[in-house]
């Protein structure tokens, strides 16, 4: 009775993921080989962190558009930066500067939005949709709209290598998940974003000042966006303005898949991940299989319409509003 | 939230001025591209590109008065795009499959389009989703359908879509004429009807409107429903201005619908806004950037900046005066 | 033949299950909202496996023609290419996809294809997606060449042999066979082609349409024209550089709006044909779509060879189009994996293209109806 | 006059397994004013919505005027005529007082498109009726006072003619002028030969004005008889099931110097130099009617609403600047009158409510980033536990499940435990039955035995009378009087100074 109890409280999330998982590496040939879950696991990295910054501005009911742009945006300016044919010669000391400026690229553009919203009180969706406008051109002009490459061969290895099945990069994606976890459950400011989150006006009277709280979800996301660029230039090996470009939904999905309210105050940074991986999974698996990629498409869009259905019926039973 | 009364003296000039300001302030960021413009190319300012802008605009300006209605009772829809896009592509298929006349065709993807609506409608009203999440699925759901139709390839459209394309009166294009024809009724039904009104009062208080008799979930249902229907409307008059549908067709026109909705006045958070000229405004403002930087010849790099600022802005001054939460 | 309509009959499968398995956890109460949803997301989650079945008896039809020609004697039956297009957007693709689909028929080669929409990240997971899938041989038409060296050298890592086609990659892997058109090349040779015909003295004031500046292809064909027309100022005269992001709507907007500044533009240069339809219709409704030698004609010159183009060449609207020669490439493409899924060597090849134009389309290219 | 109007027999309704109407059994008669009381949760509101067709009964039967009634959507009920007057506004801010008026039933043609100069002329006709003709039938109601809206919404409910008005606190958020009004309206629609229910909190009232006193205990109907009949002990007694002996607690302290003062405090339009001073241990309350700038003066001082100028001092220390989280690290805390919109996180945990305004105090060690959940809890069961709130488990029940008195409680929990020295407390009994009201008055006094400096606002004079050691008086947004416990209280004092007439 009490472990029916315990497996009942699991999110309905990690069942989703597991299921699939095995259902995948039963029937999915080509699916249950060592090779094939590194690739998977690599392909998922970008998508965690970038779904790990989103979802901190979900909490508070807004949204990021921002962060895929700047995927485009750091991985140029960092790849250009650390590129062997760039003025520093790939460098380690370029190597270090690239990777500062793409994250401080990440954070300057999170205080922009994160300003923008508090500041003028606009709408977080039309300023991170016009940020992300004005940074998708930044990312254009900088480059003239070619790809940078020739990345220094310690970062390539870093891009490439593994420990067992668990490439470097998923070390790095589960490192920003873990502390977006702690950040968002242990911390003073975790407390105050689900309640800010949650009511508004509640946490403004009680001392939790919501645009302070606002404005660091917004650099936290953008700080997140930076290291994803990082992320992205190692395992793609180049720079290009085309990333992000359809990732949205994708970001969007990991975090309703996980069940996070898009209306602000509840969801965890756990079930983003995983909700990322499930997505992630979902694609490959049916790449493997050969659907065609609108259905694809067409799936997860279906996959997001259920998974947010499934949430309020819960949310329905656990809170009598 | 209450009309502080203004004192008298310098400070209540002062205020009213800062009031005007954002009162009008899209007014004067409109005037101030207008001049920019002008002062670079003289024949910014003619009738022939006011006219042009016009037209340029009255595709997306439909859409742009749907997303009026569904903005009013404080929802969202992002699938706007990929609803203009299946519903041009059934309108397509009736044309050149069937051979059906062009008006059955309108009709053939409006009701696709209002069938696509009313799926948001359905989840947003029934199963109470929140509408950015459900709009965002159908968005996915929509491009898939669509890719599936025309098989990820172009899809020429019947010659005689020119006409239309190319029809005027009285020297204006007949596209003007249909864009503002909806503007017009729109504007009648948002304004003179009581479904209209009860849209806004949705929008304001939707427990409340319940509670008054409103039939709030069917109120709501309906304006995604509209937003469908005129959608599908804009998408296959888009078709027939391109001769041709793309598999990238009307992507990324979400965000110029919704950000020109907003500074046509509508607000994200409901009960507000004015089709006319509210509409307009918006999606001739976002138009004419386009226009006024080809004109100038300006860079083909600057374009989207160019435009992401002046929708920042935009949005901007029309912020400053908003007392509510932050989101 | 089974083996694959399994598979995606189970893909689909899964997900329908999936759907419903969630909609179930979620629903295991007895509020009448979740009856509500049940009802509602069921018939949803069901919805793709409809038209699904469509394409898949459409593949088990292609794929009875496979198993039919293979038992015919073909004796590569079990060779299996995988092909990652960047995007069918265009009609040179749709070719190049037919044209490889019928040539792996053909051969009685398995055919499986991935779409990444131009988005590069996503095809590099659709590559190695293919990796995991265990192809023989990939064919990749890169959305851009160097971003996916990456995903190339994984393929090289698990032996399995690489075709570009259409585009070359970046350096840092390696490619079996290239089969390649060197679009910037390509445009400039078009361009001066154009100057060999026009007669002295002709002034070009020219509306240079620009395909999506994320697209490397797009900059190519943009570089390829600015510089060829920088080496004669006398003859071009840059007046106005549209982004259009491959979209009609704005190629449309694009000629409206130039012209609306500039009544005296007279040549315009589209770096696809799939633009061309919308430049048409622009063109038509400012009254401008005269034929070549009319009055008022407005030099059209395009790029890829699209069969509605070559048509407009025949009638006399359009001047020059820069043909990259899919069907060819794309039969090159595929004798490329064969030869490389059975150990032989394959041959690079570049291919030129050839410019049809008003002047030579009766005469050389009078077989010659595009794609 | 003995018609019967409306019949309620023994009805029933549950949601899930909650039964919230055991047995309702009411009669109206025609002509009457029926004064329904209870506490909260008796099921008032479950009632009025069955009446009203948003609820459909399980059981039982409704007659009106002999025939069965059977309402499946607010519609019905209308076109029954029913009407009702809500404890909250229903009004669409954005609309016009016509466009309020007439939302679900406009005059139109044929085309749909409606007719509004009918409306006007109707709403000027009606507004009239209800002597409100002050307001214009085009202004937009964003930009009337709360007693003018309710003005509107009264006059709502006379529009379709209604033979049955109920009215669910009509007067919470009323000045004591408008409530005359209201009550002169009431009276005129009785004398019209309407049948009224009047719910409210407010004895007083229920006896001046009704006919009939109905009592609501859980579900059911304790008792219905005459009000000449009726005397308060009894009806309290029927409320809560028990005898209250003493309503309001005393306690000893002592009241010491003057710790809180507000200096000059001036806002564009509203207050120019209102100044207050609050003793250590004082409680001191503020009576004013609606719209004298009570709960403003509040929200001003606390830094929610802008202060153009003036010092807020805290032990002769200026605070600055006047902002919520400078304020309350300052020691002050504010309760406002509305829990569920800006006091409470709802679907949040009892444990995250109440230790929301002292999570800085309950990090881990010296750090400056982490909680310490373990402290978290233990200072969450030790408030529950001090202000006996009744919860299965502070640390998995949500806020959003409590009932109103409870809710209150965890509001102040939430305060006590950050250990604040002046508090602000705005209607601290709103909407709060009896029981809860008696506790919550204890809470207050253990504030002020423990030196803090309590300033409490309420629209009671009778409550303020019971706990304040001083009140104040305020009108048009100016102090007008000060009265002190036991040497001049009066409530006809107090009126006095509220209405501004013995200035």
């Amino acid at each position: 009775m009490n472990t029916l109890k315990k497996l009942k409280s699991i999110d309905a999330i990690y069942w989703f993921v597991a299921v699939f998982f095995i259902a995948a590496l039963v029937f999915v040939p080509g699916f249950a080989n060592l090779a094939a879950l590194e690739r998977l696991l690599s392909q998922g990295c970008v998508l965690i962190i970038l779904a790990c910054g989103v979802h901190l501005t979900v909490l508070n009911g807004g949204v990021d558009f921002t962060s895929t742009a700047l995927l485009a945006l750091t991985t140029v300016v960092g790849g250009s930066i650390m590129s062997t044919k760039g003025p520093l010669g790939g460098s380690a000391g370029a190597l270090i500067l690239g990777l500062l400026v793409m994250v401080l690229l990440g954070l300057g553009f999170g205080i922009i939005n994160g300003f923008s919203i508090t500041t003028f009180k606009m709408p977080s969706f039309i300023v991170t949709m016009a940020t992300q406008m004005i940074v998708n051109g930044l990312a254009v002009v900088y480059t003239g709209g070619s790809s940078v490459t020739g990345m220094p061969s310690a970062f390539a290895k870093f891009g490439k290598g593994s420990i067992f099945i668990f490439p470097y990069l998923l070390i790095v994606a589960v490192g920003v998940a873990l502390v977006m976890h702690i950040i968002t459950t242990k911390t003073l400011f975790g407390r105050q974003l689900y309640a800010v989150g949650t009511n508004h006006k509640a946490a403004l009277i009680s001392g939790v000042s919501p645009r302070k709280t606002i404005f660091k979800a917004y650099v936290l996301s953008g700080v997140c966006a930076g290291i994803a660029g990082i992320v992205m230039l190692a395992y793609m090996q180049s720079g290009s303005v085309n990333y992000g470009a359809t990732m949205f939904n994708d970001i969007m999905g990991s975090i309703i898949v996980g069940g996070t309210s898009p209306a602000g105050g509840r969801g965890k940074i756990a079930n983003t991940v995983m909700g990322a991986l499930l997505i992630n999974m979902i694609d490959s698996v049916l790449n493997i299989l050969g659907i065609p990629y609108y259905f694809i498409t067409l799936i997860k869009g279906l996959i997001i319409l259920v998974a947010a259905s499934i949430d309020l019926i819960r949310m329905d039973r656990k809170v009598a509003r | 939230m209450e009309k502080v009364t203004a004192r008298a003296g310098k400070t209540a000039d002062g205020k009213r001025a800062k009031e005007l300001f954002m009162d009008y302030g899209i007014y004067v960021i409109l005037i101030a591209m207008i001049v920019f413009f002008t002062v670079q190319k003289p024949n910014f300012l003619t009738i022939g590109n006011i006219l042009l802008i016009l037209r340029t605009s009255s595709v997306l300006g439909i859409a742009c008065v749907g997303m009026f209605f569904v903005l009013i009772v404080a929802g969202i829809d992002i699938s706007v795009s990929m609803n203009m896009y299946i519903s041009a592509v059934v309108g397509g298929t009736f044309l050149n499959n069937l051979g059906m006349p062009l008006p059955v065709c309108f009709v053939a993807s409006c009701l696709c389009g209002l069938v696509i609506g009313s799926i948001n409608g359905f989840f947003v009203t029934k199963v109470k989703i929140v509408p950015f999440i459900v709009t965002l699925a159908t968005y996915s759901v929509a491009r898939g359908m669509a890719l599936f139709l025309t098989n990820q390839q172009m899809m020429f459209l019947d010659n005689k879509v020119m006409t239309l394309a190319s029809a005027k009166f009285l020297g204006i294009s007949a596209f003007v004429f249909i864009f503002l024809g909806v503007v017009v009724i729109a504007h009648i039904v948002l304004t003179c009807t009581q479904f209209g009104r009860q849209l806004y009062a949705c929008g304001n208080n939707l427990q409340g409107a319940n509670k008054m008799g409103i039939n709030g979930p069917r109120t709501v249902f309906f304006a995604y429903m509209i937003c469908g229907a005129l959608c599908g409307i804009a998408g296959m008059l888009s078709a027939c201005n391109l001769g041709v549908i793309n598999p990238n067709f009307s992507q990324g026109d979400e965000f110029v619908v919704i950000s020109s909705s907003v500074i046509g006045g509508a607000s994200l958070f409901g009960g507000k806004g004015r089709v006319f000229p509210g509409a307009i405004i918006g999606i001739v403002m976002v138009q004419a950037i386009i226009n006024g930087l080809t004109m100038i010849g300006a860079s083909a790099y600057v374009y989207t900046i160019f435009r992401g600022v002046i929708i920042f802005l935009a949005v901007m001054v029309d912020s400053i005066k908003f007392s509510g939460e932050i989101r | 033949m089974k083996k694959e309509m399994l598979r995606k009959a189970f893909g689909i499968a899964m997900a329908g299950v999936m759907a419903i398995s969630m909609v179930g956890c979620g629903g295991g109460g007895s509020s009448s909202a979740a009856s509500e949803t049940k009802s509602s997301a069921a018939p949803e989650a069901s919805a793709p496996a409809e038209p699904s079945s469509a394409p898949s008896e459409a593949a088990s039809a292609v794929e009875s023609a496979v198993s039919a020609a293979s038992e015919a004697g073909t004796e590569k039956s079990d060779i299996t290419i995988g092909v990652s297009w960047c995007a069918i957007e265009s009609q040179m693709w749709a070719e190049y996809q037919n044209t490889i689909k019928a040539e792996c028929e053909s051969l009685g080669v398995k055919y499986t294809e991935s779409v990444a929409e131009n988005d590069v990240q996503k095809q590099n997971q659709q590559i190695e997606d293919f990796i995991s899938q265990g192809v023989d041989a990939i064919i990749i038409a890169p959305a851009d060449g160097e971003a996916v060296v990456s995903a190339i050298q994984e393929c090289n890592t698990a032996n399995i042999p690489v075709i570009m086609a259409n585009r070359a990659a970046g350096e840092g892997c390696e490619v079996y066979a290239t089969i390649s058109s060197d679009n910037k090349a390509m445009v400039k040779r078009e361009i001066e082609y154009i100057v060999s015909i026009t007669p002295e003295g002709t002034k070009y004031r020219c509306l240079e349409l620009v395909g999506s500046l994320t697209d490397v292809n797009a900059i190519a064909r943009q570089e390829g024209f600015e510089e060829t027309i920088a080496e004669y100022p006398d003859m071009f005269e840059l007046v106005s550089t549209v982004p259009t992001e491959w979209k009609g709507d704005q190629a449309l907007a694009g000629v409206q709006n130039t012209f609306s500044a500039d009544d005296t533009v007279n040549f315009i240069f589209s770096p696809s044909d799939a633009l061309l339809p919308s430049i048409i219709s622009g063109l038509q409704q400012l009254d401008k779509y005269a034929k070549v030698g009319e009055e008022g004609h407005v030099t059209l010159v395009t790029f890829v060879g699209a069969a509605d183009a070559v048509s407009a060449i025949r009638e006399g609207y359009v001047d020059v189009v820069s043909v990259q020669d899919a069907t060819n490439q794309a039969k090159l493409c595929v004798q490329a994996a064969v030869d490389a899924a059975g150990g032989k060597e394959a041959q690079d090849y570049t291919d030129a293209g050839f410019e049809v134009s008003t002047q030579n389309v009766e005469t050389d290219y009078a077989d010659f109806t595009g794609y | 006059m003995s018609e019967i109007a409306l019949e309620l027999k023994h009805i029933t309704k549950s949601f899930g397994e909650v039964q919230v109407l055991k047995d309702i059994t009411l009669t109206l008669k025609k002509g009457h004013i029926l004064g329904l009381v209870g506490e909260n949760g008796a099921g008032k509101s479950t009632m009025m919505n069955v009446l009203g067709g948003i609820y459909q009964r399980n059981g039982g039967e409704i007659f009106l005027n002999g025939t069965e009634y059977r309402p499946a959507s607010p519609k019905d009920a209308g076109a029954a005529g029913i009407a009702f007057v809500q404890q909250e506004l229903n009004l669409f801010t954005n609309l016009s007082v016509t466009e309020n008026l007439f939302i679900t039933d406009m005059p139109r043609n044929k085309l749909g498109i409606v007719n509004k100069r009918e409306m006007r002329r109707t709403v000027e006709e009606k507004l009239k009726e209800v002597g409100a003709e002050e307001i214009s039938p085009d202004t937009i109601i964003a930009s009337l006072p709360m007693g003018q809206r309710q003005l509107v919404e009264i006059t709502k409910s006379i529009m379709a003619d209604a033979k049955i008005i109920i009215f669910d606190e009509p007067t919470t958020s009323l000045s004591n002028a408008e409530k005359e009004k209201l009550f002169g309206i009431i009276n005129k629609m009785k004398e019209q030969g309407k049948s009224i229910i009047f719910i409210s909190h407010i004895l007083e009232d229920v006896f001046a004005r009704t006919d009939e006193i109905a009592v609501l205990r859980d579900g059911e109907i304790i008792s219905q008889r005459k009000t000449s009949e009726a005397d308060a002990a009894t009806i309290i007694k029927e409320m809560v099931g028990r005898e209250l002996t003493n309503i309001y607690p005393t306690c000893e302290k002592t009241i010491g110097e003057v710790v809180f003062e507000t200096k000059d405090i001036c806002q564009e339009g509203r207050f120019d130099k209102v100044s207050l001073r609050v003793r250590e241990g004082e409680i001191v309350g503020i009576f004013g009617l609606m719209g004298a700038g009570r709960t403003e003066y509040l929200r001003c001082i606390f830094g929610l609403d802008p202060m153009s100028s003036g010092e807020v001092i805290y032990r002769g220390k200026q605070i600055q600047p006047v902002e919520p989280e400078n304020c309350i690290k300052n020691g002050m805390a504010l309760i406002t009158e509305n829990r569920r919109e800006e006091g409470l996180l709802l679907p949040k945990t009892l444990r995250e409510n109440i230790v929301l305004s002292s999570l800085k105090a309950h990090r881990k060690g010296n750090g400056r980033f982490f909680m310490n959940a373990g402290k978290e809890r233990e200072s969450t069961a030790k408030m529950t536990e001090d202000l006996r709130i009744k919860t299965f488990d502070p640390n998995e029940q949500t806020a959003g499940t409590l009932s109103g008195g409870n809710q209150q409680k965890v509001v102040f929990a939430k305060w006590v435990l950050s250990d604040p020295k002046v508090f602000l407390l705005d209607e601290p009994t709103k909407g709060v039955d009896v029981g809860a009201k008696y506790e919550i008055y204890t809470i207050i006094q253990d504030l002020a035995k423990q030196n803090s400096a309590v300033i409490m606002v309420s629209s009671e004079v009778e409550e303020l009378m019971g706990v304040c050691d001083r009140i104040l008086v305020m009108n048009n947004n100016r102090f007008t009087g000060e009265l002190t416990k036991n040497e001049d209280y009066s409530a006809e004092e107090i009126m006095k100074y509220a209405v501004g007439g013995a200035m």
